[in-house]
């Protein structure tokens, strides 16, 4: 057994051995608990630094077995994984010092961390997954995981958003169940490789082909949360808010999107699916689903219903970035992966600050926030920006990028997308960074905590703090090595062979 | 045709009449007796239909000696069962509880007698 | 020939004690006819050469199961399986 | 040393049958646990052998068949002897814990539940027809007697329904027998299908077939002749009912199945292979459906091997008139199916009975709050669920997986949509469950909490049916051994 | 409604009984390929016993009937189970019927000499285990029914060595032959005879048990468990 094979096992292991220990301990122990995560979630990124590493300079990690008569499971880290491993082991680490914090004395924290690592070790599984068919396996895993995470609080509301949850994603998986399972039997099992599969393909196989293509990304779409499949996700907002920030930036709707962006890449090929005609009609799913989220965004009451409605726009961002089919647009696409990751956590660690520290869940009763609680709201407001797509910020970086790369194709109305959906962001995020900042505080906040001399719990206050520190350096840095920007060229010249 | 062959449709008949008590009939010692006429009829089967040029053939009536001591078996355990069952719920069919009205409580069930 | 119509006889008388067992209205009768069913039995296993089984069919089939059941019916009430009582 | 080993495997269960019934239930268990050791031993044994050297035939007194009886000693065979000593030892020790040893009638668990065992290897190994027939009545009768065990009057018609079922399908696979006797005039599997194959005996008349297939069908609950099941699964004692859904519907459906590759080809036909599959599909919808409407814990779980069950039959079609590379898919499909079910299964009942145990109740709403609590008892009761779902990386996936390129193979595309509702459906009465259990309304822990034992079988039981999709390939390559030498 | 159903069921059972008819008529008119009766009769003088349905049930298909005894074995368990076995004393029980008295008188000793004689008989002519166990138990029956107090059918150890000993006797043989070498139940040349008629004659005694058992084992109590999870 080489380092290059047990290199992805321990990624994964880390994270589902801490799971399983952490099952298993008392309710009590809180010290052992806290350490074990925060550990294992050190560990993970190292693993996971050393094998970015490797792959820049060129190195190949990769552990097989036949896991049934013809099918292989397969763990497999190329450039386009880790642009999704490092962004998940990064933000686990910071989401669990969040959720520390936030759940410090609420019951369940064993099952809560059990899981929560389930579902961070099938993210890194989703990363990993050398082919379709180990993809499903964490894909399904995560569903799972989740389930517990999304219905924790056990009040009616919270069951039934874990129920629709369920039956959006397991209808979702087994549409790509029978994706797999059809595309397994035509052409056999398929690992992901550079430029796909399918170039210069047999015409007969023209239209099965496109109906699986269409079956896949309804599958993953599910999760992705593309109109008209979006209908869990704003539901699931009464999750606690680390379990939000967990489902809309790191695990459940990346791992849709970065599904898509394997098939569409990696197994189709990006050219062959040109070449069908499939991106097209994804394209404009994707758009629909941009301006159609943020349109519904602008309507929302509550904060994190807002945030909601936000993250279905954003994620499409990603899906629409690979339909422009050129280097400059796929490239924005993928750099949004991470991108709307950071700034879209930050938001929710903010908003589960102001619902923590104050009880405020609404937007009208954040009048004057700023002032009780600057750090938070300071995080809140580069968030905001990012989104928006102020410079220098991430979200930026990913509008120039592809707004560019659409150009440079030829498909202008994207950019009148993108246009519109920014104008859309900032009609929806500047009234709240305006009630925040310039508004008088008009009632007592609904159920206020203090800490001594700090605006919240340092739990709470460090990590949207550093994630907005980091969604400002990806943009001014975003040239630099090793930045996701240029993590993202590494990956186009590598991998999708324009 | 021999003498033997002729047993085997009679097997074959007595397997229509006593499938047609087991599934008609809700009395459970006449399901049961149902069920062992059709045991009958599959072991005349057997050793009929196998008997068909006129020699008598050991083996499949070594497998009836079997199967008889099987039927008893089970018919024995059978009627344990209905007994105890009458004793406790004072029903004969296996209609539930709510369907059928209970004919008599349970508790002096057992102190009906056939000469009193 | 002679045989051929004892046979019959036999197989006839068999089906109408069969039919009587599931049909006779009062469980008690029908017990009765179901040994004479086991009689009969043993009578067409003896035509069978099959005497084996004719000995078993009297013993078990006709004796025990018959006292076994005659025993069931009696506790289990004569009338309950019937209207004639 | 093989034949050592056969000697032991058969006469380990009979013994320790006669051993348990003359102790009561106290010594009971101790002597069972050694037998329990013995068994399990031997039949890790005997499928490293088999796995190692290849199957044979073994013949009882020495007698070839057509004269004697033959055992079929064959990869599949020994799996299932494997798998059979697997859940039997667990169910066997969850038993010795949860029954009370207070009530003299338990001691009668110890015999009925070795015979039960003995049974079931008789029927992983027959070769011979009517050799079947019998060890079917010995797991039916002891199957009927442990339902029954000490019962009231619900138990007690619910062991008379079994009883009768049994009996009508174990009469309709003998007249089948008999027929083929008479036909062939041998009792020998291997023979008939030999005779079949080259010609002796010309096919089509499929009648017998369809008699045996129809018993043993009645007798493995397959829809819409399954209404007997769920009232004895539902009310025996849990290991009860854990080793009637795990095993002993099994044993009848492996009758059916070992009759239907040999003879299906020759006997079957595509109506009747296509009538068995959506007989299977219907029951796999009802049967969940029916699940998730149920108010009582174990009857969900009893339902929900209606459901599982159904599955099983798509064997039929899935192999007749197919090429030999879909069939094999089929078939290790199937086999996966029934081992994860038989894994998840007795990981449920056994989970079920030990929430019983601690909410003193058998209605699901009363599992709220025991999320928080019972943690380990649900959880294998989850993990369960994950294999019946047929989500990875579970063995009831994998099983998913085989038989859903068997039917695109095929191009029976139609049972496609009977495994992914399935999946779905099962997935709805699994989460009902769950979502009872999240019910978050009291802060007080009222439970019972069983003994740490009770709960670590079914979680062992339920690791083991989500590990089988992992080692899925060890396990069928193992299951298409071929005979040692050509054939017998 | 009622009505239908029946039509229904008589169509079923018509059509069964007519397929079944065709399936007997259709096989019985070619022979079957494989010729038993003369490989069976070609065998016996090596099964130790003249009776060739001796010989199938003792020797060739002996495995069959260590499994059968065991079916009657488990049918004796599951019914002593159910029993909470009345006091034989209860006068339930007692028949004070005269006819039956002298009948008994009798019958039961000229029984007991038609069990002994079938069980002998068994080895070369019609007769064994099954039917001389079948009169045993009759004649207990009879006993029984007679009011003869017959302690050894409480539900003790006695009773369950009676129900186990036939069986346990067979197993040993069939275990002792395979280790002596052999393969499990056959029996080392020579032995076959001696073997077989113990077999016989021990379950003879344990047939008769294990019917008298069921017999006897009619449940009077009403001793009730509740179903899991059931408060009562």
């Amino acid at each position: 057994m080489s380092l290059s094979v047990l290199m992805p096992v321990f990624a994964l292991m880390t994270s589902l051995l801490a799971s399983v220990v952490l099952f298993a301990l008392p309710e009590k122990g809180y010290r052992l608990r806290t350490t074990i995560n925060l550990v294992a979630a050190v560990v993970k990124i190292a693993l996971v630094a050393v094998m970015i590493w490797g792959i820049a300079r060129g190195r190949e990690y990769e552990a097989a077995f036949t896991m049934l008569p013809g099918v292989e499971f397969v763990l497999r880290a190329d450039a386009l994984s880790m642009l999704f491993a490092g962004l998940s082991a990064l933000l686990w680490l910071l989401t669990t010092i969040y959720a520390v914090g936030y759940l410090e004395d609420s019951p369940n924290r064993s099952r809560f961390f059990g899981f929560f690592s389930l579902c961070v070790a099938s993210t890194m599984g989703i990363a990993l997954a050398g082919n379709l068919f180990t993809f499903f396996l964490f894909y399904e895993m995560l569903t799972l995981s989740t389930y517990p995470l999304v219905v924790h609080r056990g009040t009616r509301k919270s069951l039934r958003a874990g129920r629709n949850y369920i039956i959006y994603t397991l209808t979702g998986g087994a549409v790509l169940l029978l994706a797999i399972a059809w595309l397994h039997g035509l052409v056999g099992d398929l690992r992901f490789q550079e430029g796909g599969h399918f170039a210069g393909v047999d015409p007969s196989l023209q239209v099965p082909l496109t109906i699986i293509f269409v079956l896949l990304m309804t599958g993953l779409g599910v999760k992705a949360a593309l109109v008209p499949l979006h209908g869990w996700l704003p539901q699931a907002m009464v999750a606690p808010a680390p379990v939000s920030a967990l489902l809309h930036a790191v695990a459940v709707v990346k791992a849709g999107a970065f599904g898509i962006i394997r098939v569409v890449f990696e197994v189709y090929g990006l050219e062959a699916a040109e070449a069908m005609g499939l991106l097209a009609g994804l394209a404009l799913v994707a758009a629909f689903t941009i301006i159609y989220g943020s349109t519904r965004a602008l309507y929302q009451i509550d904060l994190k219903r807002r945030l909601a409605f936000s993250t279905i726009s954003q994620v499409s961002y990603i899906v629409l970035g690979l339909c422009l089919f050129g280097p400059l647009g796929v490239m924005g696409g993928l750099v949004h992966l991470v991108h709307q990751g950071i700034m879209k956590i930050t938001l929710f660690f903010c908003a589960g600050n102001y619902a923590e520290t104050l009880g405020v869940h609404r937007i009208d009763e954040l009048d004057g926030a700023g002032k009780r609680m600057p750090g938070t709201s300071v995080a809140f407001t580069l968030g905001a920006f990012g989104m928006i797509g102020a410079p220098p910020l991430a979200g930026f970086i990913t509008k120039w990028t592809m707004g560019a790369g659409a150009l440079e194709v030829g498909m202008d109305w994207v950019v009148a997308v993108l246009v519109v959906s920014s104008l859309l962001n900032a009609a929806y995020f500047l009234p709240i960074l305006h009630r925040l900042w310039f508004a008088e505080q008009q009632q007592a906040w609904p159920h206020e905590r203090r800490w001594g001399r700090l605006e919240t719990s340092p739990w709470l206050l460090w990590p949207p703090l550093v994630t907005a520190v980091l969604l400002v350096l990806a943009g001014i840095l975003a040239n630099v090595p090793f930045s996701p920007l240029s993590w993202a060229e590494l990956i186009v010249l590598r991998e999708v062979a324009l | 045709m021999t003498i033997h062959l002729l047993y085997a449709f009679a097997g074959v008949a007595l397997c229509g009449i006593g499938l047609f008590g087991f599934i008609r009939l809700d009395h459970l010692l006449r399901k049961l007796m149902a069920f062992n006429l059709m045991g009958s009829g599959v072991f005349l089967v057997l050793v009929g239909l196998a008997q068909r040029v006129g020699q008598p053939d050991p083996v499949p009536q070594a497998l009836v000696l079997t199967g008889i001591v099987v039927a008893v078996a089970a018919t024995a355990l059978a009627v344990v069962l209905i007994r105890r069952y009458y004793h406790l719920s004072g029903q004969i069919t296996l209609a539930e509880p709510g369907r059928e009205p209970v004919k008599k409580p349970a508790a002096d069930a057992h102190r009906e007698g056939p000469t009193e | 020939m002679i045989e051929w119509l004892l046979d019959g006889m036999l197989v006839l008388a068999l089906l109408t004690t069969a039919v009587a067992v599931l049909a006779s209205r009062n469980l008690f009768r029908a017990v009765v006819m179901f040994i004479a069913f086991g009689l009969l039995m043993a009578l067409a296993w003896v035509r069978l050469q099959a005497p084996d089984i004719a000995l078993a069919e009297a013993a078990i089939g006709a004796g025990l199961t018959g006292v076994l059941l005659l025993d069931a019916a009696r506790h289990l009430g004569y009338s309950r399986g019937g209207r004639s009582e | 040393m093989t034949l050592w080993l056969m000697a032991g495997l058969l006469f380990t269960p009979l013994a320790w049958a006669v051993l348990t019934l003359l102790v009561d239930f106290r010594k009971g268990r101790v002597v069972t646990w050694l037998g329990i050791l013995v068994q399990v031993l031997v039949s890790l044994a005997l499928w490293a052998a088999v796995a190692s050297d290849g199957g044979f035939y073994y013949f009882l007194g020495g007698w070839q068949a057509p004269l004697g009886i033959e055992l079929r000693v064959d990869g599949l065979a020994v799996t299932f002897v494997l798998l059979t000593a697997l859940v039997a030892a667990a169910c066997g020790w969850h038993a010795s814990v949860y029954l009370d040893p207070g009530k003299s009638w338990h001691r009668y668990f110890w015999p009925l539940f070795w015979f039960l065992w003995a049974g079931l290897n008789v029927v992983w190994l027959g070769g011979d027809l009517f050799n079947l027939y019998v060890g079917l009545e010995l797991i039916s009768l002891a199957a009927v007697g442990l339902v029954a065990l000490g019962g009231q009057a619900a138990a007690l018609r619910a062991a008379i329904r079994y009883l009768m079922a049994a009996l009508l399908g174990s009469l309709a696979y003998l007249l089948g027998v008999a027929l083929i006797y008479g036909q062939f005039g041998t009792l020998s599997l291997a023979d008939v299908t030999a005779l079949l194959s080259d010609g002796t005996v010309a096919a089509g008349q499929t009648f017998p077939l369809v008699l045996m297939l129809f018993g043993l069908a009645l007798k493995t609950a397959l829809f819409p002749m399954h209404g007997w099941l769920p009232p004895a699964h539902g009310i025996a004692k849990s290991p009860v009912s854990a080793l009637l859904s795990a095993l002993v519907v099994k044993a009848s459906f492996y009758i059916a199945a070992r009759l239907w590759l040999d003879l299906g080809g020759h006997l079957g036909g595509y109506e009747l292979a296509q009538l068995i599959g959506v007989l299977g599909g219907l029951a796999v919808i009802w049967g969940s459906w029916l699940a998730f409407r149920q108010t009582k814990l174990k009857q969900v779980v009893a339902y929900s091997s209606v459901a599982q069950i159904g599955y099983l039959f798509l064997l039929f079609p899935l192999t007749w008139g197919v090429t030999d590379a879909i069939s094999l898919q089929a078939q290790q499909g199937i086999t996966l199916q029934v081992i994860s079910h038989a894994l998840a299964k007795a990981a449920m009942f056994l989970a079920a009975g030990n929430l019983i145990m601690s909410v003193g109740s058998n209605r699901v709403d009363a599992l709220a709050g025991v999320s928080r609590f019972l943690p380990f008892s649900l959880f294998s009761f989850g993990l369960a669920g994950v294999s019946l779902m047929g989500l990875p990386p579970t063995g009831g996936f994998a099983a998913k997986w085989l038989l859903l390129q068997a039917s695109l193979a095929s191009g029976q595309w139609w049972w496609l949509g009977v495994l992914l509702a399935g999946g779905l459906l099962s997935a709805a009465y699994v989460f009902r469950v769950y979502q009872a259990s999240f019910i978050d309304n009291t802060d007080t822990d009222h439970f019972f909490h069983p003994p740490k034992s009770l709960e670590v079988i079914p979680l062992i039981l339920a690791l083991l049916s989500l590990g089988l999709g992992l080692v899925a390939e060890p396990v069928l390559s193992v299951m298409a051994l071929p005979f040692e030498g050509s054939s017998r | 409604m009622r009505v239908l159903s029946v039509v229904t069921m008589t169509a079923v059972c018509l059509a069964f009984a007519g397929l079944l008819g065709l399936a007997v008529w259709h096989i019985a008119g070619s022979p079957a390929p494989v010729n038993l009766p003369g490989l069976l009769a070609e065998n016996l003088d090596a099964s130790g016993v003249e009776h060739p349905i001796t010989a199938v049930l003792l020797n060739f298909r002996s495995y069959d009937t260590l499994l059968e005894i065991g079916v009657l074995v488990i049918a004796g368990i599951a019914g002593i189970s159910m029993a909470k076995t009345t006091s034989l004393e209860d006068p339930d029980l007692r028949t004070s019927d005269s006819l039956l008295y002298a009948l008994q008188r009798w019958f039961v000793p000229l029984m007991l000499v038609l069990a002994g004689y079938l069980l002998w008989a068994g080895s070369d002519r019609p007769g064994g285990a099954f039917q001389a166990g079948a009169v045993l138990a009759a004649s207990g029956v009879m006993m029984r029914l007679g009011g003869i107090p017959m302690d050894f059918l409480r539900p003790g150890v006695l009773l369950r060595l009676g129900l186990a000993l036939g069986f346990t006797v067979f197993l040993l043989v069939a275990v002792a032959s395979a280790l002596a070498g052999e393969v499990f139940l056959a029996y080392p040349a020579g032995f076959a005879k001696p073997l077989i008629l113990v077999i016989e004659t021990v379950l003879t005694f344990s047939i008769a048990m294990v019917l008298l058992a069921l017999f006897v084992s009619a449940p009077v109590n009403r001793a009730q468990e509740p179903e899991e999870g059931e408060h009562e």
